[in-house]
């Protein structure tokens, strides 16, 4: 409403915080994006469609899942015993509809969105569509909601939980565990299922088909991430250092990931320092809270270091993590949560064994990330099993061969030479138009020498 | 069997393969390339300075063909791809000695 | 100033609507060159670049019109009858300067911008540029600072304007009046004036050449739309509620879109997911404040099939709305707008029918919608044909077949395959340097075997 | 932490100004990888990744050394008679933990990137990588953090410091003197001593490889800009200027340049477009809070036309500033600042010649103008040569040949016809695991018929 | 000497390589080329309009051998790039009058 | 009538160009093409795995000439293309049994 309300327009009764939480929610909401071009980038040209359109169809499903059932599985009271919330508490969003909740749970739903999206990277050029949609339907409902719940809401690793209780509340300011670790492990799950793409490991075609597109993709993640981690900062000072440490992760996870290219394959490469950035904020996302920026730059340079390492493994181990979910995901995932167990500066009664917490931290850290793992590992093995046995999760050979793009989407990314790939192309719309009778004029126009 | 070269103009291809297509022939093989000929050029300017651009995009066609019938592809492929102005293209054509298709191992007029 | 102040820079009286004003302007701002993308993907490659030029015209233009006269055009008060403000009483913006009111201004001008981009997309790879620019200022002026005015402002359509009086206040929060379905009759006028593309419906040369930069261009436009439709929001609740539309519609609207694809023609692609995204954002803006979430997910998944129905359409009767601005701006826009009739929830007196709120909004939206298709309808129409007759609307057939980068910008949008085609793609620069007459240094050591 | 702590978020104690602050500092941020793909897309293929390497490395290096002892540098007490701030008073930012200041030197940071990476469009596909690491290092250190602490901290060019006592203290509001006239110099130091590419004037190939690449780039430069000029606003009224100008200014330059393409060359380009854009943003980077908007219109018009111009010279001097860093940044950069003698509206007893202000503030402009161009001048000078006569600057000849992208970084941009030239671009992945004794799996297995 | 011209599926074209390399040849030029003949295209939609696509991405080889090798060399490569369904490819064979390396300015079948 | 076809390093590519140009040559096509030979590729690394490229970018010419041009031209092209390392390319020579000039329909050397 650019003019009417000019004076309502000033005298807003929107508070700092809130203002903060509608920016950082939408920042967050960019990275999706953003994480379909990095991603996209990374796989041949014949699949990039495919794999950006894993992205936007979380955006599509979870979007409307998340209005329907899933913000009730965020805000009610528990059930299950603390597995979850209930679903149907608040369907439609409506016990939330008029309150300052609503806000929370927007900047909630970006996760759920993010998380799963994440996953895609891992099965690239060879999942069917079709059963990608139903996946990220049944998954985000009975992982992701329950495991965030868990986590960050009245849930079983809360201060009253069942397994807070035991072994303590993990540090998790932003999604070590229940983003990126989450995501990691479902992803090597359905890695497993359905198997390696046909060439893997020798078929030089599956080299990243565009560069620049990745790099920009890191970009947006980076800045969409100062959402990520500072949104829910609820002091200055905290903002402040979420907003440092956010900065200089990343950057010193690049300088790593560069540098250990560089020993190992003589070149430091665009696609290391773009894979660097998101590692270093993988590393940094459970702790941009909790360390100093001397302690970030330490997380997220080792976090730099095993992730450029780790993504080479896939060759000897035959496991065709395609984009290296788990390589970057999963192993700064990790680092990230368990060096908090060192590197966590005292505050609300823990800290880290560097600063004299002791070990017990580390103890919750690793606990959680153990209960994560099995979590997702077993619900995401299941659902996985139902899908192969009845829709099938992967393409045919054929399919395969021809492209995931062409055979899934009917389309094919670029035509950048027209004049010449647009008659190569193809033909005038054979059939410009649905459930007409008549012969569509194009077609039968097209001999005209006009 | 003869094996007939065409470079046309890209805005004339479709008009080619329809005519082609039309006259029955059962193969062919074509891509994009540039063209240096009597055609002028267009220049483009990036941040004032200017470049000439005298190499232009045509398409072209290849299609193995039996002897009797290179006579009338020509013209058809002539007619089809003229417009009357220079840059319309050429047409050449080169003795073939044998021909297979790879799917079947067929040699000769039979493998066009 | 990055470091200096440091004190003021947190001591500053910014108010957290202010900041929240400041931050949605640069969103919308941001929205312009998301659709110079998102367009520019979707024409052939020999016209991305006049296509993505239109828009930062519009920019360029709209930018300086509205410091000289548009602003003023929105903030004095009414002349002609409520027709418009008068545009020299802030020439200059001078009567603003200083105030609060600069800051809504700020905001006003961006929607102006991209209601003007808009209309570009209907004549893709044939418009005069020169043209183009002149258009931007005239329709700018005569078309869009009135009919902002007129909804949003204190004319025809304030509750004490003439028509508002007679039909009562539409309810359009963000702009399904001013700004879709005004672009989007421009565009339908714009077409019948230039006529179809060489080939329209036969060359296949016509399909997108860049689906992943569409895919972005629609990400950037729904990350900035947050700033859209959430910018004008007066209290957390409202802003929470928009936000929450602004995430769901688009995600209804992208699978209900697919869906239709999927059923009609076999796949869903992904410029049907980055079309219906456009189309949830469309349809959501002018009630986004106005319907609950569920209520936003019905009106977009309509408004999604029924744009994804409509733009087939253009082949069966011939009409050449290149990149569809018809099809999903004034589509999507009518849907949106209409359907606030029956989902209006109850505010100031006014509801849908489904609230019992009587047929009574539902004739005021259809009086709105009427009179803006006339408005724009008759003063483009106008517009059109004068320049038409004078400047020209249309490049030559000859241009038209070489491409209108290189004829109208003297430019071709990619070099990809660089030591080949720089080499091929010409000399070195024949006249590096205006106005000089020496021969120019490069071209004379050209033969050099340097 | 989307969930957890409903309440907190919403109670947070930020205020307006350092929500503003936190979100502006997150915008120029983004302007870094904006300006790698705004210079990426003008370099040839061959050259793009290491173009935006240079930038990455500038974000990766230059956050680290922040950390470490930049941020001191901005953050201290004057050494040196003014010259710096001590930079180990706060090593690893540990003085402003916990205080406000830390989010003033995040914003600061931001700045410090970004003029590093300015120079590098000077010195395109031909510069090796880690001189430029190095360089970029020890360049933000002795010449970057100095120069910006003089003019906007307790620095010689503050109202106390050695030159603000005898010559005034300059009106700089976000960086024409620390930013752009700096990065301008010192990439007119680095061009005389790398030397001019191969082919420089000659070489076709030397044209822009992906023109919407640029535009896309300069879209996020100008989107980011908004933080960068109205971040260190302090009041509601300042901020919507500094918006309005930011805006406005721009606008009027791209008209400007491409009005001077237009009579100059016949056609009115997209690089212009987005040329004149970034020349806008320069010349009003330091005027920003000091001149109307019809002021801001003006020097920025003039901006645009100067540089248009300027960045023909280069082929008549034979100076290889490639992606037009001085003809950009440098000739745009002294218009906005000396232009300021003229336009600047009375503040804190100083105002511009046209508004009566006398000559007094020219004349401190321009004094501020000749320090930074010899300070910046005689350091990189003296930086520049040593790393020539030890590390070396630039490629070999062969390397600059093939490529700067596969001969640094082992990489090319693009692989867009993926069967083909994917089987084209290689054979299977000859050593995927570092270190591994055994015959790698994929090569061994490249000869099955799978 | 004659030139081998050789229009194969892409993704057997690693195959055709590997087989020429095994068998010794010294050098080859290849491209991607569109190719059309008997076999069936695919369909591509955009926004509801629907593109049939009847050229159809292939990779041409050619190479210049000694005429005693011509026919193990085409055997060669039918026999590595078969995989028995339409749309295989084709090879034909073309007289060479002259070859010169360009390095050396060496001529005749020693420039192979 | 006979066919060059040249094979040569893109960065030669317009010195090649220019010496035709002076020499007279009316016309031309030229292609980016990929080529295998004696010369040595180089390597790629992505996320740790290397890659060999072993097929190189080259730019290819052909143009049909007079028979008693071929000699000539040959040594025109061979000239300007060299730089002697291993990698300048390949020049062949065909027969070429007709050509016709689309825009006119002229045949033989006449359409050249
Ligand atoms: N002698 C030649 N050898 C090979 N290709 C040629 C030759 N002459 C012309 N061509 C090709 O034909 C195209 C058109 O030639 P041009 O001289 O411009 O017009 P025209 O065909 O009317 O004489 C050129 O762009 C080039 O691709
Ligand atoms: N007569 C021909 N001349 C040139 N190229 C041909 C000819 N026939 C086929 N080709 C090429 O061979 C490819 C395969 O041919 P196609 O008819 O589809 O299958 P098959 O080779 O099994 O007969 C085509 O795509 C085309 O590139
Ligand atoms: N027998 C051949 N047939 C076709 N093209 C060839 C042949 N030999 C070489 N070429 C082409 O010539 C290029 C250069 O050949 P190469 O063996 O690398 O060096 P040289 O030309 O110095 O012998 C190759 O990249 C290839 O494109």
């Amino acid at each position: 409403m650019p003019t009417r309300n000019r004076d309502e327009v000033i005298r807003v009764e929107l508070t700092a915080g809130h203002v903060w939480t509608v920016v950082a929610a939408g920042l967050v909401f960019f990275m999706t994006p953003g994480l379909a071009l990095f991603y996209g980038g990374m796989t041949r040209a014949k699949g990039v469609l495919n794999m950006m359109m894993m992205s936007f169809a979380a955006l599509g499903v979870v979007g409307v899942v998340w209005v329907l059932w899933g913000g009730s599985m965020l805000a009610g009271d528990p059930v299950l015993g603390g597995l979850t919330a209930d679903p149907f508490a608040h369907f439609g969003l409506h016990g939330l509809m008029g309150t300052e909740d609503l806000l929370s749970s927007d900047f909630s739903v970006t996760f759920a969105i993010i998380t799963v999206a994440l996953i895609s990277g891992a099965i690239a050029d060879r999942a069917r569509f079709g059963t990608w949609v139903v996946f990220t339907l049944v998954w985000v409902t009975l992982v992701y909601f329950p495991l965030a719940y868990m986590v960050w809401g009245d849930g079983l690793f809360s201060e009253d939980g069942a397994l807070g209780r035991i072994f303590g509340e993990p540090i998790d300011f932003a999604g070590g565990l229940a983003v990126h670790i989450n995501a990691g492990i479902a992803a090597l799950v359905l890695i497993l299922l359905i198997g390696a793409r046909r060439g893997f490991g020798r078929d030089s075609g599956q080299r990243p088909h565009n560069l620049p597109l990745v790099m920009l993709g890191s970009a947006i993640l980076w800045f969409g991430w100062f959402g990520f981690n500072a949104g829910a900062a609820t002091t200055v000072e905290q903002a402040a250092l979420i907003w440092t440490n956010t900065l200089v992760a990343p950057a010193a996870a690049m300088l790593a990931w560069l540098l250990t290219e560089r020993i190992r394959d003589g070149h430091a490469t665009s696609l290391g320092a773009a894979s660097g950035v998101v590692a270093g904020l993988v590393a940094i996302t459970p702790a941009c809270a909790n360390v100093t920026p001397l302690g970030a730059i330490l997380l997220s340079a080792v976090a730099g270091a095993c992730s450029a390492i780790a993504v080479g493994l896939k060759y000897r181990i035959h496991l065709d993590d395609s984009l290296d979910v788990c390589g970057v995901h999963l192993v700064s995932g990790i680092v990230g949560t368990v060096a908090l167990g060192f590197l966590a500066i005292p505050s609300e009664g823990r800290a880290g064994v560097f600063y004299g917490g002791g070990w017990g931290l580390l103890g919750t850290q690793l606990a959680a990330t153990l209960f994560v793992t099995l979590y997702t590992g077993v619900l995401t093995l299941v659902i996985g099993l139902v899908l192969k046995a009845t829709m099938g999760l992967r393409i045919t050979r054929r399919d395969e061969v021809i492209g995931v793009d062409l055979t899934q989407h009917a389309e094919s990314a670029y035509s950048l030479k027209d004049e010449a790939t647009g008659y190569f192309a193809g033909q005038a719309p054979a059939r410009p138009l649905p459930g007409t009778a008549e012969a569509p004029v194009p077609a039968a126009s097209k001999g005209d020498n006009q | 069997m003869k094996l007939i070269t065409a470079v046309v103009r890209p805005e004339k291809f479709s008009d080619v393969k329809d005519a082609l297509e039309s006259y029955g022939v059962q193969g062919m093989t074509v891509l994009t390339v540039h063209g240096y000929g009597r055609q002028r050029g267009h220049r483009e300017v990036y941040r004032g300075a200017e470049y000439t651009v005298d190499l232009l995009e045509k398409v072209r066609i290849e299609t193995v063909v039996e002897d009797g019938e290179v006579q009338d592809l020509v013209d058809v492929i002539v007619t089809s791809a003229r417009t009357g102005e220079p840059g319309d293209g050429k047409v050449w054509v080169t003795p073939v000695e044998n021909t297979v298709r790879v799917s079947t191992g067929e040699l000769g007029d039979v493998a066009l």
